[in-house]
């Protein structure tokens, strides 16, 4: 049984679902249960949902802790740049712990942040970071695209034994979707295919993904099928389905809400140059963001951003398609 | 330290209404010009009597940093409303040419040096100038604002040790209105939560810390020119702990775009149902208190009050024209500015 | 809070001259055995009697975390020095299985939970241990060490606010040995610059703060008692600033491969010239200080101790006689315990 | 004219002579200046010259407060991973000041951090972690890997009015090398052809390059000539300089020691497999550490890093040659 629910609250129903299923999960971080008629705060009581000082450091450091001593955290952080001032913590404590110990200890956290919410909350607000979290042995990196994925990845991230950064998308916040009830999990390493095609690959994650689809709609009318895929988590990336697509296609549009060096379409460009190159028809192209700070105004923030006619413009050129009229 | 004079508390007293005329507007702007401002912006009424006290305190050349809840400086400085209401409204006119918006206010010229939206982290940038002042060795003061929130941040620990053990010339100006967005000073601090003021914290730094009444214009200003002397004096810095009340919500909703955005009611109402306490704070209401104040000392007579009125509304009125006639910036101007 | 009895202070002796004699075995094996010990060691020799008398309060279900300096509290807690030896040496029967060296020492199942390398990070880990055990409410406590330098990391500061603001049973370690690699405290500590004790920081959070001659094990465990009673009654978290000597360079020398390691002198001598502060603290070394007060106390006779010395000699020499011949790790172990 | 100076030593020059050339030049970290008996003490006084606490937030953070106000710090952070603490510092206030601005103020200051001391370090002191720092608009990042690299490149970035992160390599540190004396600058934005050949091209940053080139002269017995491209500057990255090699040699072999996802590495890679494409005749192959935490048993820790060996056999494999024999 699905019911429609907006992304934020299928987050928040899979973190309701696992903490009363395990007690050792916890949730706290800024401005949550600061009044009794908080829903977790009811359901789960003041020692397993806590807000917290504007101490990240802390707040991470303090996860890590927690976790060590057999508790399972999750960190109401609200937006991912706010973990770069503890950032050490995330990338450097809770993925190495397990390791260094030779494996007597685990860390099993959730750090939770919002990105991309480049609707006029200029430079310092806006970032999609995620890519300065891949890369880093013993972390696992999640961004759920749909309501469903948001409640699933969550799920699976809080049972994962291993720290993992849950990155939402602000622009998706009150995005509704068909939402599975009760335990629904999304394993992670598996990406979705949102649109089988023929014609060319577009790899996209996040805000971008509804793009693309977009994109894939409007060449349809045109006779071109492209195939739409959303990795679901950057750690692990399941490379297997995008090669397997490239395989297929022969062409690739890499689309990312990042700069062009900060992304996650560098990573998966450099996988398919090396594991797909055979296939490839034409250039892997990226789509990403202009390589400037997040600019306030909105003609600005909207000329930096990756839109539908980027992307129609980069699949037309893999297809070495005429640019579309312009109307 | 010179007590301010007769002119110099009428100057006051206008300053604290521009500022909080502009804030109303600001405000008013979310409905009678929907949509013109995006994001995130966060509202400096109730706190004009300590942001007023505290910048009367400078001399030229003193500088200063603040947050993101910065309309209020500048607009003290000198700084046009006009150039401010543009960039809040995203405009090519904009102080920041559109490209900071109103968390990220900057005048340079004036002493203003900017903000950090990243709670906490101005703090150091701040320390950072008054290192660079030390070095210059012209007397110049620093002023650094931030709120009681950020108190807790570790850039607030790391930036006063180094300040009081290099002595430099700062003044820390930890804002103290109760909350940080939703959450109340003694849920989240452990001072505040065992009775104690956030000046304390002081101690921990070998470092002289007061706590004054931020709603007292000359209150704040006498404690921030004692400590700015200090500073300049070679003295080294001094955490100031000034009591305001924050008059408005934290900030405007929080929603993707599509949702007309707008500010809610005080968190004391709308989360925790405290009325009385945001009722109180009104009628503590720091602007006509230091309007009474004036006109009962005869230093301000009622007329000459009505009057300096009527011209802040007209130049707020000025201001929000100017910004709604201003155009916006070229998109493509969105890659310029990225490096020196 | 009970007093250790003669008993329990022989016993306490041991555990110091266990780690002094484990340290200076560690540190012979630069001369003796070049290339066993790879990157970068630090020497807990000064410090025995504050970890003795710390991890003396400890009751069982207790838990500890610590920094790179972190070879003496495994001993003390009963890890075999064998594997921590090993794992110094970098080999397969190593405590962590050669995958953290001497820097990242843990033992879960004694209560070691682990360590940081990066300074003050592992604050916040300690608090984060208190805060389960404060759930799950079996009355557990958690001890925190670090160093002087650390408590100027914004970790600290963030971490004792929560601690004291929740009331945590946690009890924070300062020990401060006067140096932060080669910078000496009031070089770098606005408290020790103006002649206060470091333990005033914990005014900044409402939290008692204590400053206890670290060299006297006695005085050190009543101090951590109490603080661990106040703990354990959910009086929230002490911090207790314990004053030690480190008797032994920073750590061995930094260079890259192909050049031999070795551990330079003291700071005081190397770096200060400071020969008399350093003699000092030889004349004040806690172990045989703590030796010849049992002696004279009758609570220890010389045979008894001379036999305690003999035993610890052979301990440890059969730790590096296993370190030694215990196998390096399979090359290809390296990509095992990424994820669990 | 030039001499012999350690790599370590030629950065200190660098540094002494900017500070002696422009009095704005400040010189502050950890460690530094605790006697009298300092080199820049005694040349610059206690001012410009001082010992931090440590306190990374506040010594990165006061350097961009003092870059607001007219100076050019330049931090001694020691290790690339102390910057972890303060990240927010450096990807989101430093390089976004002079944006949000609208060009009103300039920032000028240099992170100086050593990184990849993979010699026993273990778990937490051994990261490449440069490519957290790319893709992030205003911030450059500088990589040298020679003596004489180290000195210009040095002093390009005192003198440059953006933020940089100035990441030596510790491995190198008493690498003796020839280096000008007097005033030398590095471009940023210009690699560095270290070799060159027109049957493959090899790029490797910092330690790597030295193991690429001997890889490339070992190879050259065969009558294979590898070209090796040392990029010196990840933003600017010299896309161009790449590009033109591979449009000669058709093959490409990337070296980095951070880890696949992590790496700079996967950046080039992106660019050429979209704007090298038409010149590629094998996959674009990456050289880079395994997905582990660096470990610190001998043994392990040569497991996870890139060397010769692994070098030689992926030149080999994009040159489609039989593997070296077993010796
Ligand atoms: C590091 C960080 N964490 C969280 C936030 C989100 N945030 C923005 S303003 C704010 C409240 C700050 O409160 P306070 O310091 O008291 O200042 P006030 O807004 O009351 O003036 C928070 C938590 C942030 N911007 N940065
Ligand atoms: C964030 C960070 N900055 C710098 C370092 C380098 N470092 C390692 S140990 C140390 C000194 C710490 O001094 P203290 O806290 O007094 O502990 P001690 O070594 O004296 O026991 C420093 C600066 C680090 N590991 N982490
Ligand atoms: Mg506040
Ligand atoms: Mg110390």
């Amino acid at each position: 049984m699905t019911r429609e629910l907006p992304y934020i609250a299928a987050i928040n129903e899979a973190i309701h679902l696992e903490m009363a299923r395990d007690e050792t999960v916890l949730y706290y971080g800024q401005q949550i249960a600061t009044t009794e008629n908080d829903e977790f705060l009811k359901a789960f009581g003041h020692q397993r949902v806590r807000v917290t000082p504007i101490s990240e450091t802390a707040e991470i450091g303090m996860a890590v802790g927690a976790a060590l001593a057999g508790y399972r955290p999750v960190v109401e952080l609200y937006m991912a740049e706010f973990m770069l001032v503890a950032m050490d913590q995330v990338v450097n404590e809770a993925p190495r712990m397990r390791y260094m110990s030779g494996g007597q200890v685990s860390v099993p956290l959730v750090l939770k942040a919002g990105y991309g919410f480049t609707a006029g909350w200029s430079g310092q607000h806006t970032g999609s970071i995620y890519s300065m979290f891949t890369g880093v042995p013993g972390l696992k990196v999640a961004l759920p695209a749909t309501a469903a994925d948001a409640k699933g990845l969550m799920a699976t991230a809080i049972r994962d034994d291993n720290p993992v950064c849950f990155f939402h998308h602000y622009l998706l916040t009150l995005e509704p979707g068909e939402v599975p009830e009760g335990e629904y999990l999304v394993p992670f390493g598996q990406a979705a295919i949102r649109r089988s095609g023929t014609d060319v690959t577009i790899v996209a994650t996040g805000w971008m993904v509804g793009k693309a689809l977009a994109v894939a709609e409007s060449l349809a009318a045109e006779g071109i099928e492209a195939e739409v895929i959303d990795p679901r988590t950057l750690e692990p990336l399941d490379t297997e389905t995008i090669l397997a697509s490239v395989a297929k296609t022969g062409h690739v549009v890499l689309v990312d809400q990042a700069t062009r060096h900060g992304s996650a379409a560098a990573i998966i460009a450099a996988e398919i140059a090396e594991h797909g190159f055979s296939s490839l028809m034409a250039p892997v192209t990226q789509v990403t963001a202009l390589d400037a700070t997040i600019p306030y105004s909105e003609p600005m923030e909207a000329y930096v951003l990756p839109d539908e006619a980027k992307i129609a413009a980069a699949v037309r050129g893999v297809l070495g398609m005429a640019p579309a009229p312009a109307d | 330290m010179t007590e301010p004079d007769s002119s110099r508390l009428v100057w006051m007293y206008r300053q604290m209404l521009r500022i909080r005329e502009f804030e109303e507007r600001v405000k008013r702007s979310f409905e009678e010009h929907p949509g013109v401002i995006r994001g995130h912006t966060h509202l400096a009424d109730g706190a004009e009597a300590s942001i007023v006290g505290s910048v009367a305190a400078m001399r030229p050349g003193d500088q200063l940093l603040a947050t993101y809840r910065c309309h209020g400086y500048p607009i003290v400085l000198g700084t046009e409303p006009k150039a401010i209401m543009a960039e809040i409204y995203g405009r090519a006119d904009g102080l920041c040419g559109g490209y900071g918006g109103s968390m990220h206010l900057c005048d340079p010229a004036r002493g203003f040096l900017g903000t950090s939206g990243i709670v906490g982290q101005g703090i150091p940038h701040a320390t950072g100038a008054a290192y660079a002042a030390q070095i210059r060795g012209q007397g110049q003061v620093v002023l650094c604002f931030f709120g009681d929130g950020a108190s807790k941040q570790g850039a607030f620990a790391e930036s006063l040790n180094i300040a009081s053990l290099w002595k430099l010339p700062v003044v820390y100006v930890l804002e103290n209105n109760s909350y940080n967005v939703v959450t109340r000073v003694e849920q989240e601090d452990a001072n505040a939560a065992a009775g104690d003021q956030l000046s304390v914290k002081a101690r921990a730094f070998s470092m002289p810390g007061v706590t004054v009444d931020g709603k007292d214009p000359v209150a704040v200003h006498d404690a921030m020119a004692e400590a700015a002397a200090r500073a300049r004096d070679g003295g080294g810095p001094t955490l100031v702990e000034s009591l305001v009340y924050r008059l408005s919500a934290h900030g405007n909703i929080i929603a993707p775009p599509g949702v007309p955005l707008h500010f809610p009611e005080h968190e004391a109402i709308e989360v925790f149902g405290n009325l009385e306490e945001y009722e109180a704070a009104k009628r503590n209401d720091p602007v006509p208190a230091f309007r009474g104040r004036l006109v009962t000392q005869g230093i301000l007579g009622p007329g000459q009050a009505d009057q300096i009125g009527a011209e802040v509304r007209a130049e707020m009125q000025a201001a929000v024209d100017f910004a709604l006639a201003s155009p916006y910036p070229a998109a493509e101007a969105a890659v310029s500015y990225v490096y020196a």
